[in-house]
């Protein structure tokens, strides 16, 4: 249970071993040659790796640390697991990004703002106090501000960066204000303190409505639900690929961590039976699913509809990664411990498909300095081994057999048939049918047209051997889901939730 | 202390302050205004958060809160003019309506 | 398990045998053409061993359907097995395959056309490597969906299948190749996440003991669903005769027909058959669509026995506009593929007919036209392709008179033509005949209305023939090659199973007379009789 | 070896020969000899059946029956089970005769005939597929092999008829042929559909045994006997189907003569002579009617064609019409009796005018030819006797049978009131005579029309003439009795008895005589019992109403056919009136009869036409608006683009594209909000803010 | 009617009118020092509701560091001080109507609200009890909040640092 703030700095360790290497990545710039992005990479990556360790060492802790300022639970150690994946990737992605070599003076930089978003990512998913919330999505938001003008050579970037501060200041504006009208009607910034208010009752509900929406508006800003979303396309357009796929994974990732639990801990009536076991009981008289089921409809067709009008592959995977928001979100609804279990292995899945997406984008953009739809053509037949990889990236995106995407999509429809929101559920699949539509584009350009010109591009072994591995678990977790199930299933435990 | 002034009041001073923040987020063209905008309803939240603590409230969690939130401004007007002042570098105009190149 | 072969069961090898000749395809050096063909041949014909193994052990008193004990080769491991965690069930999907009287004849057309359709291959010229592994990646799709037992992995070869499909399609097609092969993939996807919704809802309705811990659990297993007793009385699906249950089984029906494809869901078709390359039309028209019908057969029929029962008359009757309206949309074609695009819209009318009279006829000749318009299809999409090889063009007014140039080939194409138009001695027409007389004693009119279709076919399958191979020869054609030794290889084993197959019907028939009587009487009990009790 | 045995031999000899003739055609130096030879054998072994059956097994039927589809019962449950076999029984056996009999003679015809086609092996491999089909017919005791079997001749009819496929009437005329039986054959098809859901069995014994037990009567057995009549409407070419056999004489003469004359479309009559007890009252007036009308309609357009062949043809057509009137009316004998001798006198007809044909180089038209007689005289001499056959002069064979035929019209009409039938029947052997004489005349002669051709012409070979003779002495009445004048005494009408009808009294036509007295008395001991009753001249039986027509039927018959013959000579002969202002006279009846009553041209603009045009409607259907509909929006898109003009492009582009279209729609509704101006994301923004407030305000 | 209200009105005058003046000045140095005052206006009104360390805090990181900030920011950037810094009439219209609509919302529903308590508590000296609170119970919302300080510190030089190839 609760721990002394002595004990508690025991729980952080990952948070301050990666706070660590933060500062010697950024110190990798003083001693190092400047140019060479290797030292600040392989620091990161040591701090990374080593921050892995000692998060796998929490697997199975279920603490609440800082006087209840912080979780240290399955659940936030579910999402710290991806996030470390994803932040390896991303640092071995950087590791061959053309954009980025631009700014070559700054990759220790670079790296460690990397180190410092993923800091944050860890705090937004093990927050149980608002304060924390606030201030860890800040981390989170300052440091991808940062990133998506990395390489401010680029007026795209530029633009990017500008648009996401504004947009991003503004959005955590107005959760601010809604954290303060919270903390007015219950005098607490801890979540569990507000659970027990509301338990006890006598608080008018309209002002938690407005505070609540408020506050979802800084949450749907970071998940980029509609109509939150519209900072998602041009920053994930400007920003530099390697970038946008980490923010598209881990910034999206951590802000649904912060919304669940901020949700489940701060509404759910622990005293009432369910029905069925492994649902939730909100308080009587919130309608948060419905508002949920709104946003999720709304999130998932937009982002697919737009989609199919795109372009550039980069704005393309933007609308997509609303769209999967919007897949997302659908497990919320339910409301249900297995809705939950479904969105941990949709994260799964979406790390890998999406990160795989992108670097296959990364790699085209390097070798063929476009990211237009239009010049993938032939794609199939240049590069064959990166063509198929793409191709099996979109696939697992649009969720089907064989890929792993399959699995998250299945799950997700699961706990919706399982709570009888069958409408939610066909207005999802016919989202996935719709989707299909603008990831063949990209098939279709692949190896259905020929290219101008035929002059077969490889790449090197490390290359095709970053992508087998993103291949083949794509492949194999379809194959064999269970420990990713179970994982998932363990994980849906928050701290002092049932 | 029999007081006139309440809770409330102090509640709509900072209802004013948030919706003209709002104003200027979503109507100025130079960025630099828009932050005002910003720091405008960050300063409205403190200004709740301090008033909830001061009425009624056994603790001194919103004042601590108000301090986070002065620094977190301070942060993140830094990054915000930092970007704006590379905008301007860059492209050569600070009026966010011109940044717009990014779009559908 | 004495079925096996180096320790792994005969359907396990049917099945992934085309994976294991993709894997070696793949791994053979780009320009070894020659060899990716061998190897894809070998596949098959390995397959088709297997398949004429499993036909000669098959036991056909053993009936099936929903009954455990009564499949043959059954291969049952648990592929994904969760201890529930927490108050989260027991998570089970089992690698569950095996066959019955109704499965049997799919595999074996399975086996068969995908043999056919390697030797269609053989003078692809274009990226060969991706060609024949997509090939046979396909070929495992379809091998699975007829042997699957647990509705997950059921699922899973369905889809597995659409991916090649689309490639097959989309790089090797005509002209308009790109429009029809996303055509297919989306109609088809929309189709499927149908199906996979009422799987889901399936799954969460029926909860089984597990037979090795005890506690309840739910399944995917085909089986399971088909006993009322196990769904739970208060989930989505459980009672018979409810509204969601009829509401699945129309999405199920949607999900299948889709494949079938029954009116007016069959848009599809024209484009992906006139647009793919001749051995994938094979395929298509061979084995695909027969997974629409098989679907009802297999799932909607014995799982949603009530609603089948309830939606029977519906059925004929699209049935019925299926054999008229493609009959009459072939008649108009003048594209030669297209015509007969059409023309298996309009047997396959012939199979819904069949299957929704639900009598013993009438599903044994809905299941034998399913066979037998894969027989004959391939071979009329063959015949098809045969001279498109040659002429470079399908418009059928621009050919005539072939039948002096090529004398052998007018006369596989009259054997494929007369058996599609149903004449006797031929195989359609056995099963057509059954179709007919079971349709005609469930629903009289649906049947005689039908019946028209027996004669538009006829009228279109002449007309075709007079313009194709009557008449005077134009002197454009005059050099046109006969059929090959390689095309004679494809086609006199269809021609031999057509003609065997219309004189002894019974040799298919008997292996499924057991499954199928079950099935009849199955659903018609528990349709009728817990309708009654309710 | 037993009969059946024997039949099967026979069954399978000619198709032995076509699966010979197919695949080794071209490695056997006289394929064609081979293929005689062996329909020959099988006339032999036919001829043995006959005799063996007939005078020394006489009544009763041997039967072989094998179960072919068994998806057997589960206890419990019924399952589906389909016996066939083959069944000898009086008219099998000589209906076996008649067809190898003429198929053999008609492949020692075509030696001559054929000898110089193109695809030579290829005919005869044709004619022995055909030769197994009929004899597959004939040998069925269940409708459902008999349908199999109608269905093979259908298609060897169809690939004979168009074996001149380079020229495209005769390939029309094949498809023509094939799909107007279809039509006939879908009745047929719906009809052993009622039999077997009511009796659960196709056998014709067990049909009969299900009927006598009543299990199927009423209404629904009246169409059963109808539409199983429509596949003998189909086949042998009864009006209204009767458009496909004019055409069919595309085909080379010596198949007219085995398929279109004596046998194929016999085959109809042999239908109903199967079936014959379950036709009930009315199915069997329909059928006296149809077969009226179909007689008389053929030979008044016969009396206007010039085609040699196509006068056959329609007098082919008008024959067979006796043939169903015969039954119709409960002539069964006869009617089965008039079968055999036409078979023998009709392929005498085609033959001869194949032979003239051959002579003539292929000349089919009788308005090119004249005065062959001389040239041809065993042609001329056999014609002769066969013309006087079909026109029913004593002394052939054509007198006996069509003479019993007509006098069962009579007595039909007499009981039943239905008295245009036996006028239609009797104004037709006035035609008959006629036009069989005009064909004559106008052929063999006065003077040649076209010299160059006449110069050319010479008696056939003996391949050709051999089997004209056989076939003339055959319509002889020689062969079937010994009294040209009493039909009754011929040893057909004695050994094809009519069977006992199963149809429920209340449906059966009551004038038969009780079973009980028909099978105990011999037809003369009936007749004088009728005798004995009939002072009162009110007849109550069909047996009594026969004889009482007999003679005046006859006198009847025999007064017109003379009139008819004497009508031509007086017109083409003596020319005593002017052919060509007789014609100007009745011009319009003369055009509508020319036009062979505008069936053909009906057909076309209301069935072909029809179909052709629904089909291309469906097609348009399809490819538009079922395309449309599926994509979502047809109507929208109708009505918006009418305006557009660009209806076909929007709708035609089908589902994807138009489904993108109007996904894509809206998804460019949603990017224009994309303006790339942070503040207007902003607005939107708090706009959903408020939204969301407001939509859930109502806790 | 008492002192303490005057005083609160008198500033909440200031603070709003200010506030006013930041978002509808012309003039971007205008608003600049508008904005100065509704810094001090809000501290005095925190001083009113006897939070003193909040207020030195807000005027010493507002008024010496944020508006400094912004004034250095307006300087390197504004070639002319009189340039549009107003979207055009029509751009302002869903603006202000999406603002007043929210503002309507936001009083209506903060003055119909039954807060929890709305008594005033006495004054207690608040610098102590923060300062505690902060390295107890707050103690990792202030290291994260270091941590966010040295990112933003990093963020904002290598953003606005010209690069030295640049000018090269």
């Amino acid at each position: 249970m609760s721990q002394t703030i002595y004990q508690s700095f025991g729980y952080i360790l990952p948070e301050t071993i990666l706070s660590v290497f933060f500062v010697l990545t950024l110190l990798t710039s003083i001693v190092g040659k400047r140019r060479s992005k290797y030292l600040p990479a392989y620091m990161a990556l040591l701090g990374f790796v080593i921050a892995g360790i000692f998060v796998l060492n929490q697997m199975g802790t279920d603490e609440l640390v800082f006087s209840g300022m912080y979780a240290v639970d399955p659940f936030s150690w579910f999402f710290k697991v991806i996030f470390l994946v994803a932040g390896i990737l991303i640092i071995l992605f950087s590791l061959q990004s053309r954009e980025l070599e631009a700014t070559a003076t700054k990759y220790a930089e670079y790296f460690s703002l990397i180190i410092s978003l993923t800091i944050g990512a860890f705090f937004m998913a093990g927050a149980t106090n608002l304060l924390m919330m606030y201030l860890s999505l800040e981390l989170v938001s300052i440091s991808s501000y940062i990133l998506s003008g990395f390489t401010k050579e680029s007026a795209r970037a530029d633009e990017a960066s500008l648009k996401y501060v504004i947009y991003g200041a503004f959005s955590s504006g107005l959760m601010l204000y809604g954290i303060s009208l919270l903390y007015g009607l219950t005098g607490e910034t801890n979540l569990y303190a507000f659970n027990q208010t509301l338990a006890i009752g006598g608080i008018q509900r309209i002002t938690i409505l407005i505070a609540v929406v408020l506050i979802l508006a800084g949450l749907g800003y970071k998940i980029s639900a509609v109509p939150f979303h519209f900072w998602t396309p041009d920053v994930y357009e400007g920003a530099p690929i390697t970038v946008t796929a980490f923010l598209s994974v881990t910034s999206k990732a951590a802000g649904f961590a912060m919304l669940m639990r901020f949700f489940k801990i701060g509404f759910i009536d622990v005293g009432a039976q369910p029905v069925v076991a492994g649902m939730w009981e909100i308080f009587k008289g919130f309608r948060w699913t419905d508002i949920i089921a709104a946003l999720s409809v709304l999130t998932m067709t937009i982002g697919n509809l737009v989609a199919l009008w795109q372009t550039n592959i980069k704005r393309l995977l933007a609308y997509s990664s609303i769209a999967h928001a919007g897949y997302i979100l659908m497990g919320f609804v339910t409301l249900s411990n297995f809705g939950m279990s479904a969105m941990l292995m949709y994260f799964v899945a979406y790390l890998l498909m999406n990160l795989g997406a992108f670097y296959v984008v990364m790699l085209v953009a390097n070798k063929y300095h476009t990211e237009n739809i239009e010049d993938y053509k032939g794609l199939g037949y240049r590069s064959p081994y990166v063509a198929f990889a793409l191709t099996v990236f979109l696939f697992s995106l649009t969720g089907i057999p064989p890929t792993f995407g399959f699995i998250g999509k299945f799950y997700l429809f699961a706990a919706l048939i399982h709570t009888n929101y069958i409408w939610l559920a066909i207005v999802g699949v016919i989202n996935s049918v719709i989707s299909l539509y603008y990831y063949l584009n990209i098939a279709r350009n692949m190896y259905l047209r020929q290219p101008s010109e035929t002059s077969r591009i490889s790449f090197d072994f490390g290359t095709n051997l970053l992508m087998t591995l993103l291949i083949v678990p794509n492949i194999l977790l379809m194959l064999y889901f269970s420990p990713v199930l179970a994982w998932a299933q363990n994980s849906v435990t928050m701290f002092g939730i049932r | 202390m029999n007081l006139h002034v309440g809770l409330t009041d102090f509640l709509i001073v900072s209802a004013i302050l948030f919706s003209l923040g709002i104003y200027g987020v979503v109507t100025r063209k130079n960025a630099i205004m828009v932050l005002m905008g910003i720091e405008l309803i960050l300063n409205s939240a403190n200004l709740n958060f301090v008033a909830f603590t001061r009425f009624g409230l056994m603790n001194l969690t919103g004042q601590v809160v108000a301090v986070f939130v002065i620094i977190l401004a301070a942060a993140e007007a830094a990054v915000l003019l930092a970007i704006v002042l590379n905008i301007h570098q860059q492209l050569n105009t600070v009026n966010v309506d011109e940044v717009d190149k990014l779009k559908n | 398990m004495q079925y096996q072969f180096l320790g792994i069961g005969f359907l396990t090898w049917i099945t992934f045998l085309p994976i294991l000749g993709m894997v070696v395809v793949l791994l053979i050096p780009r320009g070894n053409a020659n060899a990716m063909k061998w190897i894809a041949l070998g596949a098959t014909i390995l397959q088709l061993v297997f398949a004429v193994l499993i036909w000669i052990n098959f036991n056909p008193s053993l009936s099936g359907i929903n009954d455990p004990s009564g499949f043959q080769f059954i291969e049952k491991t648990r592929w994904i097995d969760l201890q529930g965690v927490g108050w989260f069930g027991h998570v089970v999907v089992d690698y569950f395959l095996g066959i019955d009287g109704l499965s049997l004849p799919m595999v074996i057309l399975t086996a068969i056309i995908s043999f056919v359709g390697v030797i269609a291959s053989w003078n692809i010229n274009k990226a060969q490597k991706g060609y024949f592994a997509l090939y046979l990646l396909l070929d495992t799709g379809m091998m699975g969906v007829f042997v699957a037992l647990d509705m997950f992995l059921f699922y899973v070869f369905w889809e597995i299948m659409l991916l090649p499909m689309y490639f097959l399609i989309g790089i090797w097609g005509g002209p308009r190749r790109e429009y029809a092969a996303i055509k297919f993939f989306l109609y088809t996807l929309l189709g499927s996440v149908l199906i996979l919704l009422v799987m889901l809802g399936l799954y969460f309705s029926v909860s089984v003991k597990d037979p090795t811990t005890g506690q309840m659990m739910h399944t995917f297993n085909l089986l399971d669903f088909m006993n009322p007793k196990n769904f739970d009385p208060h989930s989505l699906l459980g009672g018979l005769g409810t509204y969601w249950r009829d509401v699945a089984f129309i999405a199920l029906f949607i999900g299948f027909a889709i494949k079938v494809p029954v009116f007016p869901f069959h848009t599809w078709l024209p484009d992906a058959h006139v647009e793919a390359p001749t051995a994938i039309s094979v395929i298509l028209a061979g084995v695909l669509l027969k997974m629409g019908t098989y679907g009802f057969l297999r799932i909607s029929f014995p799982i949603f026995p009530d609603a089948m029962l309830k939606f029977a008359f519906p059925l004929a009757v699209l049935g019925f506009i299926n054999i008229v309206y493609g009959a009459l949309c072939a008649m108009a074609q003048t594209d030669f593929k297209k015509m007969i695009a059409y023309s298996s819209i309009s047997h396959m009318g012939v199979v819904l007919l069949g299957i929704a009279a639900l009598n013993t006829q009438g599903v044994a000749g809905g299941v034998l036209q399913m066979f037998n318009h894969g027989i004959v299809t391939a071979m009329l999409f063959l015949v098809v392709g045969v001279i498109y090889d040659r002429a470079h063009t399908r418009d059928m007014s621009a050919f005539g008179g072939l039948a002096t140039q090529m004398p052998i080939y007018t006369g596989v194409m009259t054997v494929a033509f007369f058996a599609a138009i149903g004449l006797p001695g031929l195989s359609e027409f056995v099963s057509e005949l059954l179709s007919y007389l079971g349709a005609f004693q469930s629903f009289q009119w649906v049947a005689i209305f039908s019946s028209i279709g027996i004669v538009l076919t006829a009228g279109y399958m002449l007309l075709a023939l007079q313009r194709v191979f009557l008449g005077q020869l134009p002197d454009k054609w005059k050099g046109l090659p006969d059929v090959t030794g390689r095309e004679l290889v494809a086609f006199v084993p269809l021609m031999a199973i057509v003609i065997l197959l219309g004189i002894f019907p019974s040799i298919l028939l008997h292996p499924m007379n057991a499954s199928l009587n079950h099935l009849v009487e199955f659903v018609q009990k528990a349709g009728s009789g817990l309708m009654a009790a309710k | 070896m037993t009969l059946l045995h024997l039949a099967i031999a026979v069954l399978f000899l000619p198709l032995s020969g076509f699966t010979l003739l197919i695949f080794f055609g071209k490695k056997i130096r006289r394929s064609d000899l081979v293929e005689t030879a062996i329909l020959f054998v099988a006339l032999a072994f036919s001829l043995y059946i006959m005799i063996e059956k007939l005078f020394i097994l006489h009544l009763g039927t041997l039967d072989l029956t094998f179960r072919w589809i068994d998806i057997g019962a589960l206890v419990g449950h019924p399952g589906f089970v389909l016996d066939l076999g083959i069944a000898i029984d009086n008219i099998t056996a000589i209906m076996l005769v008649v067809v190898t009999l003429i198929s053999s003679l008609v492949h020692l015809f075509s030696l001559g005939y054929m000898h110089d086609d193109i695809r030579y092996t290829r005919y005869y491999a044709y004619l022995g597929f055909f030769s197994f089909s009929m004899l597959g017919i004939v040998l069925s005791n269940n409708i459902l092999m008999m349908y199999v079997f109608w269905e093979l001749v259908g298609i060897s009819s169809y690939l004979l008829i168009g074996h001149w496929f380079e020229k495209k009437s005769a390939s029309d005329a094949g498809k023509k042929a094939f799909i107007v039986n279809r039509v006939g054959d879908v009745g047929f098809f719906i009809g052993i559909m009622i039999v077997f859901t009511s009796l659960h069995t196709v056998l014709f014994s067990g049909i009969f045994k299900g009927i006598a037990a009543g299990q199927l009567s009423g209404p629904l057995l009246t169409a059963a006997g109808i539409l199983i009549f429509c596949g003998a409407v189909g086949k042998s070419a009864q009006f209204p189907l009767h458009v496909w056999l004019p055409d069919a004489m595309e085909g080379p003469t010596p198949v007219s003569a085995l398929i279109h004359a004596a046998t194929m479309v016999a085959a109809g009559v042999y239908l109903v002579a199967r079936v014959y007890p379950m036709l009930d009252a009315d199915a069997l007036t329909v059928i006296a009617y149809i077969g009226a009308m179909t007689a008389f309609l053929a030979a008044t357009i016969a009396i206007t064609q010039n085609d040699i062949k196509k006068v056959l043809a329609y007098s082919t057509i008008s024959q067979l019409g006796y043939m169903i009137l015969g039954l119709g009316v409960g002539a069964y004998s006869a009617g089965f009796f008039h079968l055999v001798t036409h078979a023998a006198f009709k392929a005498g007809l085609f033959l001869g005018s194949g032979s003239v044909i051959y002579a003539m180089h292929h000349e089919q038209d009788m308005r090119n030819m004249g005065g062959l007689r001389k040239k041809m005289p065993i042609t001329y001499w056999t014609f002769v006797i066969f013309s006087l056959s079909i026109s029913g002069i004593p002394l052939t064979s054509g007198f006996l049978s069509k003479d019993s035929i007509l006098g069962g019209a009579l007595a039909y009409g007499m009981l039943s009131g239905n008295y245009i039938i036996p006028v239609l029947g009797y104004g037709v052997v006035f035609l008959t005579a006629f036009y069989m004489f005009r064909l004559i005349i106008v052929t063999f002669h006065g003077e040649p029309r076209d010299l160059h051709k006449f110069e050319h012409a010479k008696e056939s070979p003996a391949v050709m003439t051999i089997p004209l003779i056989v076939l003339a002495s055959l319509s002889l009445f020689i062969f079937y009795t010994f009294n040209p004048f009493s039909p009754e005494s011929s040893w057909i009408m004695k050994d094809v008895v009519k069977p006992e009808s199963v149809v429920p009294a209340a449906q059966s036509r009551g004038w038969s005589k009780p079973a009980v007295i028909e099978t105990a008395m011999s037809p003369t001991a009936s007749s004088t019992s009728s005798q004995a009753q009939s002072g009162t001249k009110s007849v109550t039986y069909y047996e009594e109403a026969l004889e009482e027509s007999h003679y005046f039927g006859m006198g009847l018959s025999l007064t017109l056919a003379f009139l008819g013959i004497l009508a031509a000579f007086i017109i083409y002969h003596w020319k005593k009136i002017d052919a060509e202002k007789l014609k100007q006279s009745v011009k319009p009846v003369y055009t509508f009869l020319l036009n062979k009553w505008y069936f053909d041209e009906l057909y076309g603009a209301t069935v072909v036409a029809g179909t052709v045009r629904l089909s291309r409607m469906m097609a348009w259907f399809d490819g538009h608006i079922i395309d449309g509909i599926v994509n979502g929006a047809a109507t929208v898109t109708r009505g918006a683009s009418t305006l557009s003009g660009q209806f076909d492009h929007y709708v035609v582009d089908g589902l994807v594209n138009f489904s993108a279209r109007f996904t894509g729609l809206l998804g460019r509704g949603a990017r224009q909000v994309q303006t790339g101006k942070i503040q207007t994301y902003i607005v939107f923004a708090l706009l959903g803010v408020i939204i969301i407030f407001f939509a859930f305000r109502q806790f | 009617m008492n002192w303490y209200d005057i005083i609160f009105y008198a500033f909440a005058v200031i603070t709003v009118v200010s506030a006013v003046g930041v978002v509808f000045s012309r003039n971007i140095l205008y608003a600049a020092f508008s904005l100065l005052f509704t810094f001090f206006g809000i501290a005095a009104l925190y001083v009113l509701l006897t939070a003193d360390f909040i207020a030195v805090t807000q005027i010493l990181l507002y008024v010496g560091g944020i508006l400094v900030l912004i004034i250095f920011g307006v300087m390197l950037t504004s070639r002319a001080f009189n340039v549009e810094v107003k979207r055009g009439f029509l751009k302002r219209i869903p603006a202000v109507f999406v603002t007043a609509a929210l503002a309507g919302t936001l009083i209506g529903v903060l003055t119909t609200t039954r807060w929890p308590s709305v008594n005033f508590l006495p004054y207690e000296e608040t610098a102590r009890p923060i300062g505690v609170l902060l390295m107890t119970q707050f103690v990792l919302p202030f290291e994260l909040a270091s941590i966010l300080l040295l990112v933003a510190l990093v963020g904002a030089v290598i953003i606005a640092r010209r690069e030295k190839e640049k000018r090269a």
